[in-house]
């Protein structure tokens, strides 16, 4: 254990850990905008320098290991001067135009020009790279809004490993840019969209969210990604009922902020308007039970031709569907016995439904007939 | 401001990306610097040096076949002053901006020059004979204002003495020793 | 009679027109048959007399220049001929072996240049002649301890600029417990106006070699990269044909000198950025990524290049070992002051009479390097200021001239010792024009990672043009001295934390020229000049 | 996984085979890469060159199915070598010498012959696993808490191209034996980590979605257990017949011996085997229930189709690959009359047992998920602590056996379930289907990034449809040009048991002589190929990484024909 003392507080760090995270786990707040805990520390933004006891010059908070003894003063006259004149070279080639950006109300850079009362910058506005490409479904790319933190290069290389996008160029006009500038697609971009989520501005941002709604007005639910089996915690943003995006928590158990494609962008099917909404009977069936007055044959074409055929139905109540089944199968059972039946349970249900479905073809069928596609 | 539009995106549908072999050339350069992590400036350099530039497939190539992300390369090629993306004309003008060559005035050579060839730094003539650079030491500062053509350094340069010199080699390219107007 | 004709082919040189003048003495000497050895030099620093050539015979030596092709033959005719018919005394530099008739080459004293000019850069054979590799030889019986104690003793301060003690530097990396390391010669030169270390490969290089190897036996390296500044391919060659020499001769490779000390190089070659110079950016650059700064620390001597421990120092730095190792460093420190020990280069241009590669031991006053050395200003101009340190740097004004070569008493005036670039500027130059030429040399080279450099120094520029422009608004000299200390303070690396120090010292010591720029007219002289010079 | 997710970015080897990691788990690859990124070592044994030989130490490329070969000549090596963690073996294993034996004769050079791959890298690829060896940095473990650990800690990742095949279990078991011989298991970021596919595949295994246990893996042969769970029901006993598996529900179906199906939240028309042959068999059936979100492919034969909710719509539990039990909630409400599964399940269990003249025997009438998490935890041991009050905020990994219990995060620390590890011999065993001359090529099938199993849901979504949105075939450029197929063009796939149309893409990601088709698009179902009569004789799990299939150029033909 390591022992130090910041702006007068005597903390604990375990040896390695970083100023800048001890700070903040210790409810100091240190500014930042390039600081990520899950990333190798890039000390590009400045904010977080601090002065350290015996030090010559300022140092960077979010790259320095604590020393025992470590005597730090995160805020002293000269460092917030620095800081807000930091953020005042920020917004000289950052629009402040809040009050239309989509951004606003979870944007880092927000937040500091707040913390420090910078209005507009003291210095000339002139944007450096006006660039906007929005070049695919899953999320548009303004770098108007980018202040170069450098972290979506750093989440694409060093966690997810695509490495889709460098810094290009160099000093006032580089960016952050694919390969020669070409579209998303034609890069080696996964679309995970961890680059968005961290993203301390609007210069990444979901395409679903954009004029959608502002952020407090949005309530969140976090729940668990349906897809594979790596458990990652989601939580959806919505308003009115929809959602508008989904991202990474902190609080993820297994993925803490980080998503994949599917996860992040695929949950748009739960809308779609092929979903169903009402018991179906197929229409051999309802003619043999006095549904309908048509006869009505299955047609021999593979189900897997053309697209699905709700006409081949008709729609029924839930006490007749649900009715007609039980007797369905309280006759073939009768008739054949229960190992007449099979079960196919889900991998995609929950516990609870995959449990009551076994112990009804168990205790209720009485077959072991049961599986599902855990092979598959 | 830009109003952010979304436009409809068309499918993304996989027209073939046939990735041809890198030319021979190309490849024995290449299969010097496989399996080096360091290699890839060097590599640059030496397929600068082949070909005058960079060019983009040469790039893609030696991003597949050396194992570095392509955005690595781009990002690597995109940082340091000596790469450039498109043809060099057949005379690269370096007109040096180092202090002993900015006191002596260089300023007022490429400016000049960039007025007679009509083309700005970083721009090449439409004839492909002249390129236009600026370089930022050439350590020659005894000498200065310099101009470098190709290797060559002219020392004491004047804005005349540097079209001269420049009219003098499209003269002989010309394959005629009078200077063409 | 034994003859040897001695002619610079250093880069300048060639730019000066050496070639033709090799080719005229070559076909001179063997049409005439005469018993003369000619031999390709590198400079011998009088860059104002290029291309210069040494005429020796039975020792005696006499220095001339500029040698044109028409000049060989009259040249040839003094000597080997007839009689001096033609040879005119506009064109004699020296007739004294010491030159202390020619006071630009008698008042320096030569350490890491002192062969430069005298020996063949592609001869081995040249260099073992002078004591070379005798340093390595000694330095191999001394055990590493031994030698970093010389080094320290020495008080060789790092030539690179920032002045750290040569012999700390080496005892922090020995001392550290992870393998492999390495060494690393910071070659990239890339101060506009600096030239020294050019003209060391060019002259010397296995004098660089040498240093290196013994360098590397005294911190436990076992390979060493030295990163070259691609824009000298002169001294890259140089230097490729003297590693394979030194590979040769048993000084680099496996087992040196039958020592058991392995060691080998490996030549990097920059791509041109500026920022390269920085110790971080240039791991990065060898590592063959983007030359952009990492944060410090760990410093390299704890994880450098591929994350292991790593010394990087400058050619000057490690071109002094082999001098300290044979002449002792008691000798070293000796040359130099207190605090710091023996010389230092510096390639002296701009508005003087007399300019190129000058080495004078530390603690030299100004004026005698300025004055004494290179003849003053030219044309009858008067000196304003000596601009030191590239952009880096900063100026000091004609009145402190009798401040002396010393990293701290350098630092005192607000500029720095730095790698070796001294431009002086006359009282034609605009001082904030000067800030603007500098500032706008970094900010280009910025390598955009962190704000205040990337963002700030594009602001600083801003305010400068506009004053230059006339366009000066009352809040621009406030904002310029604030913006200085966010960047200087506020930066990552040292070329954004230097990055106003010409704008520090020419607002210190002509804060008038501001103030007359910002009131727009009220120097209407100045004004006329800048608005020309202005290139927007 | 015997182990937890985020142990994999401490681990000093990772050995990935067998899992397409960077499409199929993406998350879980991040982990990877982080490991990497600091300095660890990853070996991919794997015939395709998959998004995660790029950040590969070493890829090993062994022809499909004989990747048994390196694995048996890697334990030889480490035997040789003397790498096994021999005081290990000695305290918590048993049998080794029977193993030991079994692999003494597979040299590296003997597995080069049948693999291909070079007898070195197979050496490098033991000694990194067996030592956790790291390319570069520090191993957290060497140094924790001044105690010096020699060994590195290494991890095997697989998923399906280890178990869709006819030796699958022998292959788990041959990880399994690798693991225990380098004393790598029962130790953070080590261990056996099978990387399930799907949300809820994990805790539909755990609570009896199988015909041979119960829930918490109870086998339903065991007659004490089973009559301890039929009398927690309140029936008298339950059937002690190992039931059908998936593959084999089709073949009774055939038989006439199936007669009805219900089927919840699958698309077994896409995801079996022999997609023909399956179609054939449920058009037979008297009745079939679909309970989906979607009218999927099989829903289209269904005599009913219930609609159910989305798991973004309800409550209840998912258990994850790493045996992390965690809460649903409900983010939307469900369309229209669409009802969660389990109130669906509930109520046509409740009129079931109606019909059938035994209405309360059994308990059906839950009012929330929570309540049936209770009576779950009454009958599997395993989850005997979880509640759904425990579960919020980070979950609890099984197993859980008592309500204090704190869940656990990695197994067989100091002692296996079973009590001392026990040592498999193995034999070498191919592939079924080996390419002869009418079908020369290896068909191997998997996921793309952009899909999830039979797209029911990812065909829906704009963006994924959008990015991917039609099927493919990766073909290597040698078995291109024997058919003059040009990157881009059509191409016809054909098995014995069928054929498929689809789209080429050229390149080396799969090596010459094997083919890769993604089981996404009903327009290219890769099933349809597939065989069904050769299953793993243990978990009757059929050989989707290699069937045999030969590649015909639609164009070439009608050129051909013209010409004559």
């Amino acid at each position: 254990m390591i022992k130090l003392t910041i702006d007068g507080k005597t903390v604990h760090a375990n040896p390695g850990d970083h100023v800048l995270d001890v700070a903040l786990e210790n409810g100091i707040d240190i500014p930042h905008l390039c600081h990520h805990k899950d990333l190798f520390p890039s000390g590009s933004c400045r904010m977080c320098l601090v002065q350290v006891e015996g030090a010559p010059r300022p140092q960077t908070s979010c790259g320095m290991t604590v020393q025992d003894g470590m005597v730090i003063d995160t805020k002293t006259g000269a460092i917030e001067a620095m800081r807000r004149d930091i953020v005042d070279l920020f917004v000289s080639d950052h629009p402040l135009n809040c009050v239309i950006c989509d951004k606003n109300g979870s944007c880092d850079l927000q937040d500091n020009a707040y913390r420090y009362n910078i209005q507009e910058t003291s210095f000339d506005f002139e944007l450096s790279r006006p660039k906007y490409y929005d070049d695919n479904p899953f999320y548009v790319r303004d770098y108007q809004y980018c202040i170069m933190c450098g972290k979506c290069v750093r989440v694409c290389d060093e966690i997810v490993g695509a490495n889709a996008i460098d810094f290009s160029g160099r000093g006032f006009t580089s960016i952050i840019s694919t390969p020669f500038e070409v579209p998303l697609a034609e890069s080696d971009c996964v679309f995970c969209g961890n680059c968005v989520q961290i993203c301390p501005t609007a210069a990444l941002l979901p395409r679903s969210k954009i004029g959608k709604g502002r952020e407090w007005e949005m309530e969140r639910r976090q729940t668990i990604c349906g897809y594979c089996g790596v458990g990652c915690t989601v939580e959806y943003a919505l308003k009115d009922g929809k959602i508008i995006y989904a991202q990474g928590t902190p609080d993820g158990a297994v993925n803490g902020e980080f998503l994949c494609v599917k996860g992040r962008f695929g949950w748009d099917f739960n809308s779609s308007p092929d979903r169903l909404t009402e018991p179906l009977i197929r229409k051999d069936l309802a003619y043999e039970l006095g549904l309908t007055d048509e006869p009505w044959e299955m047609p021999k074409t593979s189900a897997l031709k053309g697209k699905p055929k709700l006409g081949n139905f008709i729609p029924v109540s839930w006490e007749q569907a649900i009715d007609i089944t039980a007797t369905k199968l309280a006759g073939i059972v009768q008739k054949h016995g229960p190992d007449a039946v099979v079960g196919l349970t889900s991998a995609r249900c929950t516990n609870e439904e995959n449990y009551l479905f076994q112990k009804f073809m168990r205790a209720g069928v009485g077959t072991n007939n049961v599986d599902h596609c855990a092979r598959l | 401001m830009e109003l952010k539009t979304k436009k409809p995106l068309k499918k993304q549908v996989y027209l073939g990306k046939p990735h041809e072999p890198p030319p021979a050339e190309l490849m024995a350069i290449l299969d010097k610097f496989r399996g080096r992590k360091d290699a890839l400036i060097t590599v640059l350099e030496e397929i600068q040096h082949h070909y005058g530039y960079l060019p983009r497939q040469q790039l893609e190539a030696t991003a597949r076949e050396l194992g570095f992300p392509m955005s690595q390369v781009f990002g690597v090629a995109t940082f340091y002053n000596l790469f450039q993306f498109s043809a060099p004309g057949r005379y690269q003008v370096r007109v040096c901006k180092g202090t002993a060559c900015y006191v002596g005035h260089s300023g007022e050579i490429l400016e000049h020059l960039k007025e007679k060839l009509g083309i700005d730094e970083d721009e090449t003539t439409p004839d492909k004979m002249f390129t236009l650079q600026t370089v930022a030491c050439v350590g020659a500062c005894s000498l200065a204002p310099v101009m470098v053509v190709n290797d060559r350094t002219s020392a004491r340069m004047t804005p005349e003495k540097a079209w001269d010199a420049l009219e003098h080699l499209r003269a002989e390219a010309n394959g005629n020793g009078e200077v063409s107007r | 009679m034994s003859a040897i004709i001695r002619l610079g082919m250093s880069t300048s040189d060639i730019a000066a027109g050496a070639e033709a003048t090799f080719l005229a003495l070559q076909s001179a000497v063997r049409h005439r048959q005469l018993p003369v050895e000619i031999k390709r030099t590198g400079s011998l620093g009088a860059s104002h007399r290029e291309p210069v050539v040494d005429v020796e015979i039975d020792g005696q030596s006499t220095l001339y220049g500029p040698v044109t092709p028409e000049r060989v033959r009259p040249l040839l005719d003094q000597h080997f001929g007839s009689g001096g018919r033609g040879v005119s005394s506009d064109w004699l530099i020296s007739r004294r072996n010491d030159r202390s008739d020619y006071p630009f080459l008698g008042k320096q004293v030569k350490v890491t240049t002192r062969l430069c000019g005298l020996i063949d850069p592609y001869s081995l054979e040249d260099y073992l002649a002078h004591d070379g590799y005798e340093a390595l030889k000694k330095a191999l019986k001394m055990s590493p301890e031994e030698v970093v104690q010389a080094v320290l003793d020495s008080k060789l301060r790092g030539r690179g600029g920032a002045g750290f003690p040569t012999g700390i530097k080496w005892n922090l990396i020995r001392k550290s417990p992870n393998f492999p390391k390495y060494l690393i010669c910071n070659a990239d030169e890339g101060d506009p106006g600096a030239f020294m270390d050019r003209a060391t490969i060019e002259g010397d290089p296995h004098k660089l070699l040498e240093g290196m190897i013994i360098a590397a036996y005294a911190i436990g390296a076992s390979r060493g990269y030295i990163y070259a500044r691609a824009e000298y391919p002169l001294a890259v060659s140089i230097l490729r044909h003297a590693i394979n020499q030194a590979r040769e001769y048993g000084a680099l490779g496996k087992n040196i000198l039958g020592s058991g000390l392995d060691f080998d190089l490996t030549i990097k070659e920059g791509a041109g950025a500026f920022v390269c110079g920085e110790e971080t950016a240039l791991m990065h650059s060898i590592e063959g990524k983007r030359g952009m700064p990492t944060m410090r620390p760990p410093y390299p001597a704890q994880s450098g290049l591929w994350g292991y421990p790593s010394n990087i120092n400058n050619v000057e730095t490690l071109a002094s070992i082999s001098s300290i190792v044979l002449n002792g460093p008691d000798w070293f420190a000796g040359l130099g002051t207190d605090k710091s020990g023996g010389t230092k280069a510096f390639a002296l241009t701009g508005a003087i009479q007399r300019s190129g590669l000058v080495e004078v031991p530390i603690g030299t006053p100004l004026r005698e390097l300025i004055y004494d050395i290179g003849g003053g200003c030219a044309d009858g101009h008067d000196l304003k200021a000596v601009q030191m340190g590239g952009p880096s740097g900063g100026c000091i004004p004609a009145n402190l001239m009798d401040t002396i070569i010393d990293y701290d008493e350098l630092r005192a005036t607000g500029a720095i010792m730095g790698s070796g670039g001294m431009v002086v500027l006359d009282d034609t130059v605009s001082m904030v024009n000067m800030a603007h030429y500098f500032l706008s040399f970094t900010q280009d080279e910025s390598c955009g990672k962190c704000v205040p450099c990337r963002v700030g120094t594009r602001k600083m520029l801003n305010i400068l043009q506009r004053l230059l422009a006339g366009r000066g608004r009352m809040t621009d000299i406030d904002n310029l001295r604030r913006l200085c200390i966010t960047v200087g303070q506020g930066s990552l690396c040292g070329l954004g934390q230097t990055a106003p120090n010409p704008v520090l010292t020419t607002l210190r010591y002509f804060e008038d020229e501001y103030m007359a720029a910002l009131e727009g007219g009220a120097n209407g002289n100045v004004q006329a000049q800048l608005a020309a010079e202005v290139t927007a | 996984m015997t182990n937890s997710e985020q142990e994999v970015r401490d681990a000093d080897c990772i050995l990935i085979t067998g899992s397409n990691t960077g499409e199929s788990h993406p998350v879980l690859s991040y982990e990877v890469i982080r490991a990497v990124k600091k300095g660890a070592s990853l070996v991919v044994i794997d015939p395709r060159a998959i998004s995660m030989t790029r950040h590969a130490t070493l890829h090993l490329r062994p022809k499909p199915g004989h990747d048994m070969h390196i694995f048996m000549a890697m334990a030889h090596v480490i035997i040789r070598e003397g790498w096994a963690d021999m005081d290990f073996i000695e305290a918590r294993t048993e049998e080794f010498e029977t193993f030991k034996q079994s692999v003494m004769e597979t040299t590296p050079e003997v597995a080069a012959l049948a693999t291909g791959v070079p007898a070195d890298k197979i050496e490098e690829a033991a000694r990194l696993y067996a030592l956790g060896q790291r390319q570069s940095g520090k191993s957290i473990y060497a140094e924790g808490n001044g105690t010096a650990e020699p060994r590195g800690h290494s991890t095997i990742l697989y998923a399906m191209g280890i178990t869709q095949r006819s030796n699958g279990t022998d292959l788990v078991h041959m990880l399994a034996n690798l693991s225990m011989m380098a004393g790598q298991i029962g130790k953070p970021s080590t261990g056996v980590n099978p990387l399930r596919g799907q949300s809820n595949v994990q805790g539909a295994c755990d609570l009896g979605g199988l015909p041979n246990v119960l829930p918490g893996y109870q086998k339903v042969f065991d007659e004490a257990k089973r009559k301890a769970v039929a009398e927690k029901w309140g029936v008298a006993d339950l059937p002690a017949k190992v039931g059908l598996t998936v593959v084999e529900m089709g073949h009774g179906m055939a038989e006439g011996h199936v007669r009805a199906m219900y089927v919840m939240g699958e698309n077994p028309l896409m995801s079996d085997p022999n997609t023909n042959l399956v179609e054939q068999e449920f058009r037979l059936l008297d009745f079939m229930i679909s309970q989906d979100i979607f009218l999927n492919e099989t829903g289209q034969l269904a005599h009913v189709v219930l609609p159910a909710a989305s798991s973004l719509e309800k409550d209840g539990t998912f258990t994850n690959t790493e045996r992390r039990v965690q809460m649903l909630y409900p983010v939307v409400p469900p369309p229209g009359q669409a009802k969660a599964d389990w109130e669906i399940v509930a109520a046509i269990a409740q009129k079931f047992d109606e019909k059938m003249g035994r209405a309360g025997h059994v308990k059906w009438n839950f009012a929330s998920t929570a309540e049936i998490m209770a009576e779950v935890a009454a009958v599997t041991p395993i989850y005997g602590g979880i509640s759904h009050q425990r579960l919020a905020g980070d979950g609890l990994q099984w197993p859980c056996p008592t309500p204090e219990h704190p869940g656990t995060q990695y197994l067989h620390a100091g002692k296996f379930s079973r009590g001392l590890g026990k040592f498999f011999p193995i034999k070498v065993t191919l592939p079924y289907e080996q390419p002869d001359e009418e079908y020369p090529l290896i068909l191997t099938t998997g996921r793309v990034l952009y899909h999830y199993h039979t797209g029911t849901m990812t065909r829906r979504s704009e963006g994924l449809d959008w990015r991917v949105p039609r099927g493919y075939v990766e073909v290597n450029p040698v078995d291109a040009a024997a058919i003059d197929l040009l990157d881009g063009g059509t191409v016809k796939i054909i098995s014995r048991r069928g054929e498929v149309r689809t789209q080429a893409r050229i390149g080396e990601r799969v090596p010459p002589g094997v083919v890769f088709l993604s089981f996404h698009w009903k327009e290219a179902p890769a099933n349809i190929l597939t065989q069904d009569e050769k299953l793993d004789p243990i978990a009757k799990i059929p050989e989707y990484k290699a069937n045999a299939v030969r590649l015909e150029n639609p164009k070439m033909k009608r050129t051909k024909k013209a010409k004559a």
